[in-house]
């Protein structure tokens, strides 16, 4: 069974308001055609953004959640390709935008912090230079205001002495500096839309709090929707709206944070949440893992993509893509065994 | 064969400056220290010699020198200088005029300081009063008057030659119908008419003397005007300008000889049979109608200009004709039936390239004689082939008409060791003739005994002779007085000539 | 696990970055990365490093595995000191002490696949020489790390981040080295495949008596995977103590601090965050007193002038901070 | 920096030193003698043998050597016989004619060249690429000489809007200064322009997928912003270590233009110089030449400092 | 669970079949292969070295056999497919028989100067420090040498011949490939890669050949192919000195300079050989082009 069949049950609540939301995402699909054959990094994502919300995208180390950010920028390598589905943001069609609308809604509309904070910065010009660039591009202030600005956002996000460091090149920041420069670059210019990809990996504790308060404040004056990708379950709790959790390229559930944590539906979410390190743990024992490997993305599409590694599997699992289904109000789950007709009981594998 | 420019000297406008293009730089104006006709043709322009040639280099005509005698020795000659004639106003002396004690300075100066042997011959001079003076020779030279129309025994006045030193070249002075204003090594000298000028008023109000050493752009520059005389022109560029209805080609046989020198001392070409082989293996008509294929020169087979007093025609039957037949036998008989390997050596420019590929060709062909070619930069050619490391050398001669700056040059044993006899030519009978050639004074006497020695010398078949160039030079229908004289030099201004160039 | 064997020895470390200065003839400036950094590392333990990001942890790191020559100070490494071994003579050493990167994208050659970054150790190293056996192991290795057969063959673009930080992690498992300077190694991952790898580093741990010094911004991951655990703080060791010792019970007020901002685990957990407000200290330029001493709440005169030392306060917990230091005088 | 360039400078001397060195070991080796060369095809043995001890040929190499070495400490470097007068004079009088052409000529050719590149390289594999590269080929493979000829056919003899030769003169106004340069900018500007139009494209394509780019992208810069400035700052490093190699073969390498248009530059000079067998002459060209090469390069590596910070001479890594 | 670890509903040999596809993919020769405009570079090259090898099968006449009736003849005229040159000497047969010369002294001449160069560039910029500073204060000394001086230097110590060009015009061509190299090289050994490959231990040798060489190729291959076009022309400026082929020789560059002095009465000479030699350059591009394609990973493949 294929698409065709999902489409029509899922997310129909999605679709009836328009505009409302500030982003709509249905049934992406983004390919990377390579020599061997047609990666699906993306297939099949749906969710909405609401404005002042924040949706927190968590999966799968290679799940495709910096492919769905980026395609929701345009801003995929040559290889790759969005072959369907669609995307809305604020009302306008971004799928099928121009380059050049695009480039209006890039950067001052929607910002993006990067993944990979140190391969994301220019490393010819210093990164005061790239902060002045970016404020006056969005801004039009002067370059003195402009630079102000950068100071002051560099002080926001707590880079000691940021006069001089406004002066350094890349290389000569640390990981957490490239990251929380990054930051401060995509907070510069009051989006209406963050999409923040793992933020703050690289920050230590007490920086990951400043810089995450400030970005809610940011969502309290401006209205700001956040799309939050982490890893760190401890971030979703506490700046998620809703959760979206990723698997081989596709959504396999969407609640609600709190209902997210206190009645998760999918095995992979189970594991997921299985898997987290507690402080509160006392013992040192092994942390519990999701055996096996994901799929070849370039396999994909004919099966439920987590089947080989669910302890719950049947055989509809391994011949049908489980369509994403409302089981409850505002919570979406893909998986056959879970589709409201049955329902699994959490760690109890057959 | 000068078609273009009229003989007259009396009619043509005033006024103009005239650009006239050399295809090589002038270096040093110093007279003492002048190398080529490039610079010549400045020092020329802006000095006077005692005497010159007159334009068909026929006679000796007066120039700063209204008379001349010569005693009956053959040692003393007197000249009366001619009391109107003025020195350039320069540096150190405001256009004085000029007397007999300049005439001794500077031809003194070029007889004892110029590395270059112009006036060899010269003893000494003296000053019999303000306007006459007596040069008196080591020995009886013939040669004597026709050195002293070279640009290097040109007049000039000691007080600008001591007062600049080594730089006078730059600023050279004299008392010809130009000054010299600027002179820009590489690039062009500005030359202007001198108002003390004692000859005729020169129509051009300026001279100016460009280096182009592409040929092509030469041509390319008559037609866009931007030169008025093309000189020394070769190849392409002839026909280029023959074809431009807007242009003029001159042309005239200059007194050129090429050659293929053969050593007459080491290698194989040291029999006169293996020689004497290779003359007959090769059809001169096919090499010179090859080596320049735009008729840019005649077929010559002696080692003398046509246009010299010494040349015999008579002689160019001793000279072996084509006959490859007769050629592989005689280099059967000399051991060679199998063909050898020879070696020539030229220098890089195209004619000589050309000449060598076709030699070669032909030697091949006829005598399955395996020439190398070794083309060089001049430097090591003329290095290589003055030591007589080469089989053979490729080069040419242009001198003055007198037989003795050929003659003497290429075959005398006291040249051996220099560039014109580096084949090392040495036959105790022909330096005798040579030398008393230059001993008599009378010109027919000297003329029987250089065809004499021309004589001698073909019969020993030192060389292979193809071909003789001609004075090239392309102008403008501006111009207008110009003719060629065959030693290359363009005479601007003389008793017969008054170059002027309409607007 | 571990024992007394002290595998690594820091001695009073110093690290100095000169800042380019302003222009061509700009007078250049000194970063101090690391200011009298001194640990000792024992063997088949994994010693966590906690600290500010920007605060040196990284260039400690690198210091261990020779990318950066110290300013002074040594590295004892099997009884000799490393820091200024240099060619030849350092190639030993390189096999045992083994580095995974911060900035997994770079630190993998973009024209090399996957496979053959994982593999090259293992060539340079003589390591399995025969080729299949050696694609083998790579491909294993790849598996440990939740990685798969069909990841062989692709080029560093084409892998999300945490696949290539598990590249990384792969690449410096394949040398079997004594000692691993992990900068965060798990910091890109999602939890299952972060407690794959981590269960991994335990198993190795166990097995083969690794070290490592784990370099982490998340509290329960090193709270997870150390046995000891030091705060840094603007290129100083603040506090090192058992890891129980800091979590349960935390002596410098950054520390504290520290604690304090760890993300609940569960939506419902709200604590208090105890802020460090006030001026954030620059390594550029004179560095006096405690680092600390502009933000921390219980600074007093001395702080701004003195530099405290890092003294044993308890049982094998040392911290720099005067407030102790008192104490331990009494 | 500063340290950097003192160094740098310092090491010019040693560099000197032995090019001078080899320089006036291996002039003596090539054959042809200078005074020959410079009396000319018809003097005579003695002539030459005369001239020589004037020139100071005859004595001993060493001799020859200290006296050269001792001269340029006294800020002497020797006499050019070919050109009667003080060798560095003589240089120095090329230069302003050298440098206005060669630099025009490399300023245009960057001009066209780079920004050729970079449109090759946005445009990878487009017509546009194609057409470009294919020029920019046809352009290296250009016969100077019939490039020169072509020209001057067209612009001078035919249509007769510029001068065919020479250089032009201040006092008859800028235009005729202008005109002058224009076709020999031109000629020399083609290879070089093709040679930069291919080494930024292949440089270009290497930074324009970096993701660096894509955070530009990502930030709204303006694509013509991202491509102009970022992408090309971080491909200028080859652009300029090429650009160093061609100013200096311009320097001496303009022969055939030179002589195309009767323009005297440093490239006629060496060649005469060498085929004068002017050996002060070559000497100071040479060492002249170093000295230019030295400050190119100090100049090529201090860009190279300046648009990557990364990058540091002084020690192996880091 | 281990059993169906690898993929859901997904055989392994799926998998491996698909591993085989990529590996292939990146296989260099495969990648070439696919690249059209490279394989065009390289049948040019190939047509050209084919004309060198076999010039004697191929050209119809004696490429030195002079015919003084027959001179200048134009192309088509008297059974010249390309003309005759001003000795009537067969153009065709001789652009054949020069590609021997051209193609040989081009790329053997570039290859030396590519090899010196690089690996001196590759050392001076890896090493950095002094030796950076000895061995690129040596290329600028070389570099001062007019290559006409060189040249002359040269070959007065060499003599003349084919593999002395080729030595002449390598040594010219070193400084400027250690200069290319060498600032590529300071760039690319500050990659983090780097000091990846060095915590590994892998030799500097390792680095520079395996990791850094391959990073700073393009505009090595850039310039490579590029200098072909003017080693071609270098030869015959060698030639025209003395010091490299002599007459009759054919050589690309010196036809093309032959016609250079009838290019208004001739300009077919001029015009084939430059042709030859643009046509040349062209397929040497392409294909380097096509080479830094294959090295591009994040190229389309
Ligand atoms: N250029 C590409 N070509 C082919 N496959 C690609 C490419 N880029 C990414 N992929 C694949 O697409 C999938 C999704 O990648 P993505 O970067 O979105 O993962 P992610 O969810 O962000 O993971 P992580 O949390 O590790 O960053 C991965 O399996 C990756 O291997
Ligand atoms: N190459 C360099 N040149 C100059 N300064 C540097 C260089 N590398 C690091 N620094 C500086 O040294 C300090 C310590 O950097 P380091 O990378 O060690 O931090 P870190 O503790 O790893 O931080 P993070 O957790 O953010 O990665 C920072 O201030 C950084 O700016
Ligand atoms: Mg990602
Ligand atoms: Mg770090």
């Amino acid at each position: 069974m294929s698409e065709n069949n999902s489409q029509a049950t899922e997310t129909s609540a999605a679709t009836e308001q328009v505009s409302e939301h500030l982003v709509e995402v249905h049934d992406l699909k983004t390919y990377f055609h390579t020599a061997a054959g047609v990666a699906k990094a993306v297939d099949g994502v749906s969710f909405t953004l609401d404005r002042g919300k924040t949706l927190a995208i968590v999966g799968e180390s290679g799940s495709g959640k910096s492919v769905t950010s980026s395609s929701l920028m345009h801003l995929l390598p040559k290889t790759g390709k969005i072959e369907g589905g669609s995307v809305m943001f604020d009302g306008k069609d971004i799928v099928h935008a121009t380059e050049a609308e695009l480039r209006e809604l890039r950067g001052k509309d929607i910002s993006m912090i990067f993944q990979d904070p140190m391969t994301a910065l220019d490393p010819v010009f210093k990164v005061g230079t790239q902060m002045i660039e970016n404020i006056r591009l969005h801004d039009g202030l002067d370059k003195e205001a402009a630079r102000k600005r950068a100071i002051e956002m560099l002080k926001l996000v707590s880079i000691p002495n940021p006069e001089k460091r406004m002066d350094s090149y890349p290389y000569e920041l640390s990981g957490g500096m490239c990251q929380r420069v990054m930051i401060a670059m995509a907070m510069s210019c009051h989006p209406k839309f963050i999409i923040a990809d793992e933020p703050t990996t690289a920050l230590d504790v007490t920086v990951q709090a400043q810089v995450l308060s400030l970005l809610k404040g940011l969502q309290d004056t401006l209205n700001t929707g956040i799309l939050l990708i982490t890893h760190n379950l401890g971030i979703v709790w506490q700046m998620a709206d809703d959760v979206m959790v990723m698997y081989a390229g596709r959504t396999c559930e969407y609640a609600p944070m709190e209902e997210l944590y206190a009645n998760p539906l999918h095995p992979y979410t189970w594991g997921l949440l299985d898997s987290m390190p507690k402080l509160s743990d006392k013992a040192k024992t092994d942390l519990k893992t999701i055996p096996g490997v994901p799929p070849d993305l370039r396999l994909t599409g004919t099966c439920c993509n987590f089947y080989n590694r669910c302890p719950y599997a049947c055989e509809k699992c391994k011949n049908e893509v489980p369509p994403l289904v409302e089981v409850k109000p505002g919570h979406f789950v893909a998986c056959h065994r879970q589709n409201g007709e049955e329902s699994l009981v959490r760690g109890e594998a057959n | 064969s000068s078609d273009g420019g009229s003989t007259s000297t009396g009619a043509g406008a005033d006024g103009g400056t005239l650009v006239l293009s050399l295809p090589s730089s002038p270096k040093y104006l110093d007279p003492i220290k002048y190398t080529g006709a490039y610079e010549a043709q400045i020092i020329w322009c802006v000095c006077d010699t005692l005497v010159d040639y007159n334009i068909d280099l026929t006679e000796i005509v007066p120039q700063l020198a209204t008379e001349w005698k010569v005693s009956d020795d053959g040692l003393t000659y007197t000249f009366t200088i001619r009391d109107d004639a003025k020195f350039q106003a320069g540096q150190y002396q405001e256009g004085r005029a000029v007397v007999a004690e300049d005439v001794k300075y500077s031809l003194e100066r070029s007889a004892t300081e110029s590395s270059m042997n112009r006036l060899a011959m010269l003893d000494h001079c003296n000053v019999v009063d303000d306007h006459t003076v007596e040069c008196v020779l080591k020995a009886p030279n013939a040669s004597f008057l026709t050195a002293l129309t070279d640009a290097g025994n040109v007049i000039v006045p000691k007080e600008e030659v001591e007062g600049w030193g080594d730089a006078f070249g730059d600023h050279l002075v004299g008392s010809g119908a130009f000054k010299l204003d600027q002179f820009v090594k590489d690039q062009q000298s500005d030359l202007s008419r001198s108002d003390c000028y004692w000859g005729e008023k020169p129509h051009l109000d300026g001279l100016t003397i460009k280096v182009v050493t592409d040929m092509t752009q030469s041509a390319n520059g008559l037609a866009t005007g931007e030169i008025d005389i093309a000189t020394s022109l070769t190849g392409e560029a002839t026909q280029t300008i023959k074809n431009n209805d807007q242009l003029v080609l001159d042309q005239k046989p200059a007194l050129h000889v090429a050659y293929v020198y053969m050593s007459q001392v080491n290698g194989p070409t040291a029999d006169q049979k293996v020689r004497k082989a290779i003359l007959m293996a090769v059809n001169r008509d096919d090499l010179v109608k090859g080596v320049y294929p735009y008729g840019e020169a005649t077929t010559a087979v002696l080692p003398l200009p046509k246009d010299s007093w010494g040349y015999d025609e008579s002689v160019e039957a001793d000279v072996p004709a084509y006959d490859p037949e007769g050629a592989k036998k005689l280099l059967a008989e000399a051991g060679y039936p199998d063909g050898l390997s020879l070696n020539i050596y030229i220098s890089n420019t195209e004619a000589r390239v050309k000449m060598a590929t076709i030699l070669q060709q032909a030697l091949k062909e006829n005598l399955n004689i395996d020439l190398a070619i070794n083309p060089s930069d001049w430097g090591t050619f003329s290095a290589a082939a003055a030591a007589g490391k080469a089989d053979l050398y490729g080069m040419s001669w242009s001198w003055f008409p007198d037989p003795y700056f050929f003659l003497n040059k290429l075959f005398s044993s006291t040249e051996i060791g220099a560039l014109g006899n580096g084949a090392g030519f040495s036959h105790p009978e022909v330096d005798e003739l040579l030398d008393k050639a230059l001993e008599v004074t009378d010109q027919n006497e000297r003329a029987k005994y250089y065809k004499e020695a021309l004589k001698k010398i073909v019969s020993y078949d030192p060389m292979l002779v193809y071909g003789s160039e001609f004075v090239n030079t392309g102008l403008t229908k501006k111009v207008e007085g110009f003719q060629s004289r065959a030693d290359n030099k363009t005479v601007i201004v003389s008793s017969e000539i008054n170059i002027s160039k309409t607007a | 696990m571990a024992n007394d064997n002290v595998i690594l020895g820091i001695k009073n470390l110093n690290k100095e970055f000169r800042l380019r200065g302003d222009g061509l003839f700009g007078k250049p400036q000194t970063l101090h990365a690391l200011s009298g950094v001194s640990l000792d590392v024992y063997e088949g333990e994994t010693l966590g490093i906690i600290g500010e990001s920007g605060c040196g942890k990284s260039t400690l790191g690198r210091c261990i595995v020779g990318l950066h020559e110290p300013t002074s100070g040594e590295i004892i490494y099997n009884g000799q000191d490393i820091s200024k071994l240099k060619g030849a003579a350092r190639k030993p050493v390189h096999k045992d002490l083994q580095m995974i990167f911060q900035d997994s994208y770079s630190s993998l050659d973009p024209r090399f696949t996957a496979a053959a970054s994982i593999e090259e150790p293992m060539v340079i190293h003589g390591i399995e020489p025969d080729a299949a056996k050696r694609q083998q192991k790579v491909l294993d290795l790849m598996k440990e790390v939740g990685l798969d057969i069909q990841h062989l063959q692709r080029y560093p673009h084409e892998f999300s981040g945490g696949q290539r930080q598990r590249i990384n992690v792969a690449r410096a498992l394949s040398l079997d080295p004594k000692i691993i300077v992990c900068d965060e190694p798990v910091s890109a991952l999602d939890v299952s495949i972060q407690a794959q790898v981590l269960n991994l580093f335990r198993r190795l741990q166990r097995e083969r008596g690794l070290t490592y010094i784990f370099i982490s911004h998340d509290l329960s991951v090193v709270k997870h995977i150390s046995d000891r655990v030091a705060i840094m703080y603007l290129g100083r060791v603040m506090e090192i103590s058992p890891a129980h010792g800091i979590y349960e019970n935390p002596l410098h007020p950054y520390t504290k601090a520290l604690l304090s901002a760890i993300p609940p685990e569960n939506p419902f957990e709200r604590h208090p965050e105890m802020k460090l407000e006030g001026e954030i200290p620059s390594p550029v330029g004179k560095q006096v007193g405690c680092p600390l001493a502009g933000r921390c709440p219980n600074a007093t005169e001395r702080c701004h002038h003195e530099r405290p030392a890092l003294m044993e306060v308890e049982d094998n917990h040392r911290v720099a901070c005067f407030l102790y230091h008192d104490k331990v005088a009494e | 920096m500063a340290k950097t360039i003192l160094k740098r400078i310092l090491q010019t001397i040693p560099v000197l030193f032995v090019v001078v060195t080899i320089t006036f070991v291996l002039t003596r080796m090539i054959p042809g003698d200078p005074a020959a060369q410079m009396l000319g095809p018809q003097a005579s043995p003695d002539a030459i043998a005369t001239m020589r001890v004037k020139m100071g040929l005859d004595e001993p190499m060493l001799t020859q050597y200290i006296n050269y070495l001792v001269g340029i400490l006294h800020g002497n470097f020797g006499y050019s016989y070919s050109y009667s007068g003080p060798v560095m004079p003589i240089i120095l009088s090329r230069l302003p004619s050298t440098l206005s052409i060669t630099l025009t000529g490399l300023v245009l050719a960057l001009l066209v060249g780079v920004p050729i590149g970079v449109v090759s390289a946005v445009k990878q594999n487009t017509i546009f690429d194609y057409v470009f590269m294919v020029l920019a080929l046809v352009g290296v493979s250009m016969p100077i000489f019939w490039l020169g000829l072509m020209l001057v056919l067209t612009f001078s003899v035919n249509l007769g809007w510029l001068p065919a030769m020479g250089m032009g003169a201040m006092s008859k106004g800028v235009w005729d200064v202008i005109s002058h340069m224009i076709l020999p900018c031109f000629c020399l500007a083609t290879i070089p322009a093709a040679t930069f139009a291919r080494i930024t494209r292949s440089s270009m394509l290497e930074t324009i997928n970096g993701e660096y780019i894509k955070a530009l992208r990502a930030r709204g810069i303006k694509e013509s912003k991202i491509i102009w400035k970022h992408a090309l700052k971080n491909a200028l490093p080859p652009i300029v270590t090429v650009l160093g190699l061609q100013l200096a073969s311009a320097f001496a390498g303009a022969i055939l233009t030179e002589t195309i248009f009767s323009w005297p530059g440093l490239g006629t000079l060496i060649v005469n110089a060498v085929n004068g067998r002017d050996y002060s002459l070559i000497q100071g060209v040479v060492l002249f030449s170093a000295v230019v090469f030295v400050f190119v390069n100090l100049v090529v590596d201090i860009v190279y400092m300046v648009i990557n910070p990364k990058v540091n001479y002084e020690g192996g890594s880091n | 669970m281990a059993d169906n670890a690898t993929g859901a509903s997904l055989s392994d040999e799926a998998t491996l079949k698909m591993l085989e596809r990529e590996r292939k993919a990146n296989n260099a020769w495969h990648k070439l292969a696919r690249n059209k405009m490279a394989l065009v570079g390289l049948a040019i090259v190939v047509v050209m070295v084919i004309l060198a090898v076999f010039a004697p099968l191929l050209a119809p006449c004696d490429p030195n056999a002079t015919d003084t009736g027959n001179m200048f003849a134009a192309p088509g005229v008297g059974g010249h497919l390309f003309g005759t040159d001003a000795f009537g000497r067969d153009l065709l047969s001789r652009v054949i028989y020069g590609a021997r010369i051209s193609i040989f002294i081009a790329i053997g001449g570039t290859i030396l100067g590519a090899i010196v160069g690089i690996l001196l560039g590759l050392v001076a910029g890896f090493f950095g420090g002094i030796v950076d500073s000895v061995i690129m204060r040596i290329m600028d000394g070389m570099m001062a040498f007019p290559f006409i001086l060189l040249s002359l230097i040269l070959m007065t110590i060499l003599g003349q011949g084919t593999i002395n060009v080729i030595i002449a015009i390598g040594v010219a061509n070193v400084p400027n490939f250690a200069r290319v190299v060498r600032g590529q090289v300071h760039v690319v050994k500050n990659e983090e890669y780097c000091n990846a490959e060095r915590v590994i231990g892998a030799s500097p040798a390792r680095i520079l050949f395996k990791h850094i060489f391959a990073n700073a190729m393009s505009p090595v291959i850039v310039y490579f192919t590029l200098n072909i076009a003017s080693a071609i022309i270098s030869e015959a400026a060698l030639s025209f000195l003395g010091l490299g082929i002599q007459p009759p020789t054919a050589s690309w560059g010196s036809i093309l300079s032959e016609g250079k002095s009838c290019l208004q009465g001739a300009p077919h000479i001029a015009t084939i050989s430059g042709m030859f030699i643009l046509v040349t350059v062209l397929g040497f591009n392409l294909f380097g082009d096509g080479i830094r394609d294959v090295l591009d990973p994040k190229q389309k493949r």
